[in-house]
């Protein structure tokens, strides 16, 4: 049975075309699997059917009416319910009110909330989804898995909203989660296989595989593949993503030279970080692009930053050229030469507000200064303009705001910071495809090796297997903290994606 | 390649320039609104404009230019020093008590202290992880606690060998040298702010702490740093205060708190940080010292004055905050 | 995906339980940090001075307490979004003046009884609701907005003052002061009527989790599409509507209407919020917490006067007092990235 | 539609924003090709007060608009709300538009500005009369003598002892008292309480428990009391308060526990909540000083230095730097005042010019502001 339909629908934010005539239909029994790279228009297709995006163009139907979503909760009232990449919880509210934030709340009356209705309320809830959480805790008390599944719970609340099947919508809800964590959310989904319209958006093709109906694979805003799952296999499926077959990279022959560990460019030992982080060691050879990979707990993201410093209760030695990095300290950090790319480009990437040139020149612009001391503005401003050349920022001028830019656009000037550099040694980089274009990443991509080849050392964690695999000369793998797995590509090890997930997970 | 993906090529606006010109106009906002007051009680009470008024109205206003110009630097950063006032008004009383040691260089000495005691207090502040807010609100109550104690509360004459005191209330080409000090104040924090990190430090700061914080921005010193001007632009206010009075006093600045942090925001400086600068100070501080007047200039009954005074604010603050580049008003 | 072992799933399940507890235990302390520094006061002060904790003296802070802590009460509403609302001071002396100029007093013939003082606590509706408007609607950062209203309560409040004290002959209102109920005063159990009805209001209704809610994470509710504005006009209204009543009580204790009424409220009111727990940052705290540290400052205040330390000194104190107590409390929450303003 | 909207408004902004930049540079220009300035009028008569919601200086305005009525000046009052800094910026724009035989009767705000407002005044070459508040060691015939005609006061020792005197006898000479004292930096404040010690010296027999500062506050007082009851209890048989306001504030929280009137209170001021209070027996006396008069007085002299009926170098420093009379009230003679009150004299210039020191109660000693 049709639940939901778009017809022709399509987004433009400011001048970037996300989505363009998109025609979907969501069935009644069936787990439509959604897949693309990143950028590809399946966030913002989740985003419109989930409420929070307003289409520019075309028409929803809901069971053949059409609709206007205005608000998440509004998308709720109407039984969709949206399991987000990055979280929407309130911190500060307890599981219960979060699992009932966006819905009318069952346990109130005359205007009182009734708490242990609420809590109990919330309970069934969560029991439905088989997690140990108490309903009273306060959200951000809460580990992010746990927190994941409380996402999971108030999105699954939707079905006792309405009396028609609901819709219910994952955005890479698997990530972050433990292999048994995800078996139970598979559990979920294959108990509201029947009651209810799924859409499952993954970059794990295998879960695709295992867990969808139906397939809908997307590049560009554009669909370009609706296709059964019985007819597709993992090759076929990757193909119809990436739009060709894998490209098998010739190794660069750059290595790490383990036997003189005294040329080594940065020397980890010992380096803790809190629970995530278990002691670890590491070298990285200067030229080296050292790829990491590890689900979002396993402390491949967490090792990166308490190697930046930026991590609390960072123990161990970082040594860097030899010279060890006294207090753990982004600034610290900065000063030895090294630079982190991060995944939260918002937040810790980019001044908002403020000019290209700006962000450029904040950390190393005195390298172009007089002795160290005093700003030359004009020695800046060349230099962060031949960057954004070099980088192929689209950009009217070089003081236009940051903002003004698209996502990809906004990376390479983060990553430009650290480029224009004189005396970077190491660079990290957190997840920086993250909404990138395929242009925009390998834009990137053949920057950094071009770094590469010149000396700079990389430490880079990806989204996908296949750039770790494109990129990288040698790939560590990270669980629960610790080194599971290591492969030197360019000693032949060539592990197969399987290899890599099984010592992932 | 991407040259040729016009699709994907976002930054082609359709009036290039557009953005520019409306935050260059924005910023203009202030001054026009200086210069439209000046206007209204120039046309009301005319000879606000003769040079001897000028040479009051400055010698008057530069304390509070001084106090607000000192006070932008930590906004700039997103926090708050409401300890100015405080120190200002120590100021004297620090000068009356500690002139029989230090003689002449009581001034410069004051100074230094101020500029410690707020070092001290970014570093609480920043270090501690105590919002500046309630760090300064305590360390207000301390300091007047403290400037009543050295005082035992009376107003007291300075000594009469003051250089730097003379100096500061004399007159050079019949305008007051406060007005001057108030000129080199500005001049020697522009050439810090535009020649050394600091200054972009500090609007990283206020920009988005977090992401300067990752770009190794050093977040404890700077914030000690940007109190401790502002200590110390407070206790050069106090000096110029005390050189129009010659008297100290533990209450001599009262309420140019309120007035400072009016001044601040009236210049365009936004009270969340990374947005303003020491010329919006200067404006600002012009603002504020001019709505001062102005209602006594207009001719508002004395009983409305408080309520003109709110309401001019207000709608200062109206016009010359730029929400384009704030996100969440709190 | 394999599976794993049911010990394993035990044990995480057990860490998780214990984890729980533990960070209920650590919630509990953190909340009750304020009430072990008010009973250390207490007892430190009684150790110096016999009589500290007699009935009289209790009953003498209670009096003294009333006030500040309606006063924290509705500010803290304002400081859980995140936001300040200075313009108490201003909001009480209107409030003030408007009371006593429409009750029955010996200035006008006015005699708008219970009227009278519906008035003033509406004149502190007003400010609220103004402050929250040109908040939300126009935008403007509250600390200077409510900087605004302050000057224009205390303009409000000196235009309406008539030519000598307006003094307040009105029944009804002199007796919200003279009443006396177990040696308190009308004026004490007021603020703990309000304190409580605030309370239940922040935790048991809608509008009062989501104010708390709005500091915790205003763009997720904007998102939701709650509406957020009404809720950040409904805490400014609080904010306002206690300062009236504050105005208010205050007028009926001294029997006059009196433009400084409010003088020196505001600072100490916004140190209890902090003290208590109730961060500036928004979303932490409540009215409880609050209204502890506006205890502790009272006791503080009355204990130096027992013991006799002069007025500057007590000034000294306290400033270090609220420094050091909110230093402490914070140090648990100290980490390298966090972003404190 | 949102979008649209969107860039209405800022359409609408820029553009008003602009006209209003325009006019603000046009406006200044048009005044200087088209008007003259033109001064302030003539002989205007200017007070500085600390604050408008407020008896005493309402009462201080009704004096010097009495005399403003009766020349047929017009009067400017300039409020400091108790800040220096403000009022000279203010007084310093009344200045600049010029004023011919103004005369200026203010208040300072607080010692420490005294010098400051009297030079201010004499650049202007308007004669200032000050109130209240004159540092110790500097004068009128020493400080820009030719401007600052006279200070004037009342004296806050003997307000002091006058009320002490009073509680002594209510208390026959034994018993304990506190005392409120005003902001610590104002002459009276500090005048009242060694007025206060003055007395106590000659009756041994009753002793000060405490003193706290209540800034003349009436809350503060009221807070201050409170605690003190319950600290002393039947140990504090009076309180001795600096001025009526914080009197009112101590009389309000001994209603509290019924001790209104059982416990004695005394003020000073005179206003007419004190003196409604001394009848009523809730207070014991305050300390009568008339601010109509002294409005009338100090603005009347500064007058009459600005006109040169008066000229300041021949006046004898009593002439310069003196008290006015004040009176104790107590149950007895309220009525008295409290008509007074009601039915102020309306003074006249030419009245006052017969002798402007009719009411002068003789020179500040040296010392007294120390």
């Amino acid at each position: 049975m049709q639940l939901l339909e778009t017809r022709g629908v399509g987004k433009i934010f400011g001048r970037v075309t996300a989505l363009e005539q998109m025609d979907l239909v969501l069935n009644q029994g069936e787990v439509l699997g959604l897949v693309g790279q990143n950028g590809s228009g399946k966030s913002t297709l989740l985003k419109i059917i989930g409420g929070l995006v307003q289409p520019s163009s075309g028409e929803m139907l809901l069971h053949g009416k059409p609709v206007r979503l205005r608000s998440q909760s509004d998308a709720t009232m109407h039984g969709i319910g949206m399991v987000h990449q990055e979280q929407s919880l309130v911190p500060n509210l307890t599981v219960a009110e979060n699992i009932f934030l966006d819905k009318p709340n069952p346990a109130k009356a005359q205007g009182l909330y009734r708490w242990k209705q609420l809590y109990e309320a919330a309970a069934a809830q969560l029991r439905k989804i088989e997690v140990d959480i108490d309903p009273r805790a306060i959200v951000e008390d809460l580990r992010f898995a746990q927190r994941q599944q409380v996402e999971l719970a108030k999105v699954l609340a939707v079905e006792d909203l309405v009396s028609h099947p609901p819709i219910i919508l994952f955005d890479e809800p698997t990530s972050v989660l433990t292999p048994e964590e995800i078996r139970l959310l598979f559990r979920q989904i294959d108990r509201l296989r029947q009651s209810a319209a799924i859409v499952f958006v993954s970059h794990r093709l295998d879960e695709i595989l295992h867990i969808s109906d139906r397939a809908v694979v997307m590049t560009d805003g554009r669909k370009v593949a609706d296709e059964p799952v019985s007819a597709l296999n993992r090759e076929s499926l990757y193909r119809l993503m990436v739009g060709r077959q894998r490209a098998i990279r010739a190794p660069r022959g750059i290595q790490s030279d383990e036997a003189d560990p005294s040329k080594a460019r940065l020397q980890v030992s010992g380096l803790s970080a809190g629970q995530q982080v278990r002691p670890a060691t590491l070298s990285v050879a200067p030229g080296e692009i050292l790829g990491l990979l590890g689900v979002q707990s396993s402390g491949a993201e967490e090792f990166c930053r308490a190697l930046f410093g930026a991590e609390d209760n960072v123990q161990g030695k970082i040594k860097l050229n030899g010279a060890q990095i006294s207090v753990p300290s982004p600034a610290a950090a900065v000063q030895a030469g090294i630079g982190y790319l991060p995944a939260n480009r918002h937040v810790e990437g980019m001044l908002k507000g403020r000019t290209l040139v700006e962000n450029m020149a904040l950390t190393f612009g005195l390298d172009y200064g007089h002795r160290g001391i005093l700003v030359n503005r004009r020695a800046e401003r060349q230099v962060a303009t031949e960057w954004i050349g070099r980088l192929k920022v689209k950009t009217r001028s070089a003081d236009a705001r940051i903002d003004d830019l698209s996502g990809g656009n906004q990376q390479k000037v983060v990553l430009g910071k650290w480029l224009l550099s004189r005396r970077l040694q190491l660079l990290l980089l957190d997840h920086p495809t993250r909404g990138l274009d395929p242009g925009a990443r390998d834009d990137l991509f053949a920057v950094i090796r071009a770094e590469a080849a010149k000396g700079l050392s990389v430490i880079f964690i990806a989204d996908t297997i296949g750039e770790v695999l494109d990129l990288s000369d040698r790939v560590i793998v990270m669980r629960d903290g610790t080194m599971s797995a290591e492969y030197n590509l360019n000693r032949g090890d060539a592990p197969s994606e399987e290899d890599l997930v099984r010592a992932m997970v | 390649m991407s040259h040729v993906q016009p699709a994907t090529d976002p930054l082609v606006p359709a009036k290039p320039g557009f953005a520019e010109r409306r935050a260059a106009l924005r910023r203009g906002v202030p001054l026009a609104v200086l210069i439209l007051l000046v206007g209204v009680s120039a046309i009301i009470a005319p000879g606000t404009l003769s040079p001897a008024a000028l040479n009051g109205f400055i010698s008057d206003a530069a304390p509070l230019m001084i106090l607000v110009i000192g006070s932008t630097i930590p906004i700039l950063t997103g926090s708050i020093d409401l300890s100015v006032a405080g120190i200002a008004s120590i100021t004297g009383v620090m000068l009356v008590v500690l002139a029989p040691i230090f003689g002449p260089w009581t001034c410069l000495v004051v100074v230094l202290l101020a500029l410690l005691f707020g070092a001290l207090q970014g570093w609480l502040h920043a270090w501690l992880q105590i919002p500046s807010f309630i760090t300064t609100l305590g360390t207000l109550s301390m300091l007047s606690g403290l400037s009543l104690l050295l005082s035992n509360a009376t107003a007291q004459p300075l000594p009469d060998s003051d250089p730097f005191i003379n100096l500061l209330g004399d007159t050079s080409f019949d305008i007051p040298n406060t007005g001057f000090a108030t000129l080199v104040l500005v001049a020697v924090l522009a050439l810090v702010m535009r020649y050394t990190r600091i200054g972009r430090d500090l609007f990283a700061l206020g920009a988005g702490e977090r992401a300067a914080l990752m770009s190794g921005v050093r977040n404890v010193r700077l914030r000690s740093f940007a109190f401790a001007i502002s200590a110390g632009c407070a206790a050069l206010a106090g000096l110029a205060l005390v050189s129009v009075t010659q008297f100290s006093s533990p209450t001599l600045a009262g309420n140019l708190l309120l007035l400072s942090i009016v001044g601040v925001v009236l210049g365009g400086t936004a009270i969340s940080g990374g947005v303003g600068g020491l010329w919006a100070g200067v404006i600002g501080g012009l603002i504020t010292a001019w709505l001062r007047v102005a209602t006594v200039l207009i001719g508002v009954k004395p009983t409305g004055q408080y309520i003109v005074f709110g309401v001019m604010a207000l709608i200062a603050v109206f016009l010359t905050t730029d929400r384009t580049k704030i996100g969440i008003i709190k | 995906m394999k599976n794993m072992s049911p010990t394993t799933s035990a044990r995480i399940s057990a860490q998780q339980s214990d984890r729980s507890f533990a960070l209920h235990a650590r919630r509990w302390l953190q909340n009750l940090g304020p009430l072990g520094v008010l009973i250390v006061l207490l007892l430190v002060f009684e150790a110096a001075r016999h009589n500290f904790l007699s009935a009289g003296n209790l009953a003498a802070i209670a009096e003294a307490s009333a006030v500040p802590v309606i006063l924290t009460t509705g500010l803290s509403f304002v400081i859980l979004l995140g936001a300040i609302d200075l313009s108490m001071e201003g909001v009480m002396a209107a409030s003030s003046m408007t009371l006593s100029l429409l009750c029955a007093n010996d200035v006008n013939g006015n005699h708008w009884g219970i009227w009278g003082i519906a008035a003033a606590i509406g004149v502190g509706l007003a400010f609220g609701l103004v402050n929250g408007l040109l908040n939300t609607i126009l935008r403007m950062p509250s600390l200077i907005v409510t900087l605004g209203t302050w000057f224009i309560g205390l303009g409000i409040a000196s235009i309406l003052f008539p030519s000598q004290v307006p003094t307040v002959q009105d029944h009804w209102v002199l007796s919200i002061a003279s009443t006396h109920i177990a040696g308190l005063s009308l004026i004490v159990f007021v603020a703990i009527m309000l304190l409580v009805l605030f309370h239940l209001l922040l935790h048991y209704t809608h509008l009062g989790r989501m104010i708390f809610a709005v500091g915790g994470a205003e763009a997720t509710l904007v998102m939701t599409g709650l509406p957020v504005p009404l809720f950040k006009l409904a805490a400014f209204i609080i904010s306002g509507l206690m300062a009236g009543i504050a105005g208010v009580l205050l007028s009926a204790r001294l029997g006059d209407g009196n433009a400084n009424i409010g003088d020196g409220l505001l600072f100490p009111a916004v140190s209890a919020c902090v003290l208590g727990g109730t961060l500036l940052s928004g979303g932490r705290g409540g009215v409880l917490p609050s209204a502890i540290g506006a205890v502790v400052l009272e006791v503080l205040n009355n204990g130096l006067i027992q013991i006799g330390a002069g007025p500057y000194v007590r000034n000294i104190i306290s400033g270090a007092v609220i420094l050091i107590v909110v230093a402490v409390s914070g140090l648990h929450l100290r980490r390298k990235l966090r972003v404190v303003k | 539609m949102t979008d649209q909207l969107h860039r209405l408004s800022r359409k609408f902004w820029q553009r008003s924003l602009s006209l209003a930049a325009i006019l603000g540079l046009a406006l200044p220009l048009s005044q200087i090709a088209v008007a003259p300035a033109k001064a302030a009028q003539k002989g205007s008569l200017i007070i500085g007060i600390d604050e408008t919601a407020s008896e005493y200086w309402a009462e201080y305005t009704q004096g010097a608009q009495d005399i403003a009525n009766s020349l047929g000046a017009k009067l400017i009052v300039v409020t400091s709300n108790y800040q220096g800094s403000q009022l000279l910026a203010q007084l310093g724009a009344i200045f600049a538009t010029g004023c011919d035989q103004c005369a200026l009767a203010t208040d300072p705000s607080s010692n420490a500005f005294v010098k400051a407002v009297v030079h201010r005044s004499a650049m202007a070459q308007v004669p200032i009369v000050t109130i209240w508040n004159r540092p110790e060691n500097i004068h009128p015939w020493d400080t820009d003598p030719k401007y600052w005609v006279a200070h004037t006061s009342f004296d806050g020792v003997m307000s002091g002892y006058y009320q002490a005197q009073a509680l002594c006898k209510a208390l026959g000479g034994h018993g304990q008292i506190a005392a409120i004292e005003g902001v610590p930096s104002t002459p009276p404040a500090y005048q009242r309480i060694a007025g206060l010690k003055k007395a106590l010296a000659e009756c041994p027999g009753v002793t000060l428990l405490d003193t706290e500062v209540g800034d003349w506050q009436e809350t503060k007082a009221q807070n201050i009391t409170r605690t003190w009851i319950a600290r002393y209890g039947s140990k504090l048989n009076g309180i001795f308060a600096s001025n009526d306001a914080m009197a009112r504030g101590a009389v309000a929280a001994l209603r509290e526990k019924n001790l209104n009137g059982k416990i004695p209170v005394t003020g000073s001021d005179g206003s007419k909540v004190a003196l409604d209070m001394v009848k009523s027996g809730d207070m014991l006396v305050t300390v009568w000083n008339d601010p109509v008069l002294q409005g009338a007085v100090s603005i009347a002299i500064a007058h009459a230095a600005a006109v040169g009926d008066i000229d300041p170098a021949k006046l004898t420093h009593a002439q310069r730097d003196f008290y006015l009379k004040q009176e104790v009230v107590d149950k007895s003679n309220v009525d008295h005042f409290l008509d007074l009150k009601a039915h102020a004299p309306n003074y006249t210039y030419a009245e006052l010019k017969a002798d402007f020191w009719k009411d002068s109660a003789g020179e500040l000693p040296v010392g007294a502001n120390k």
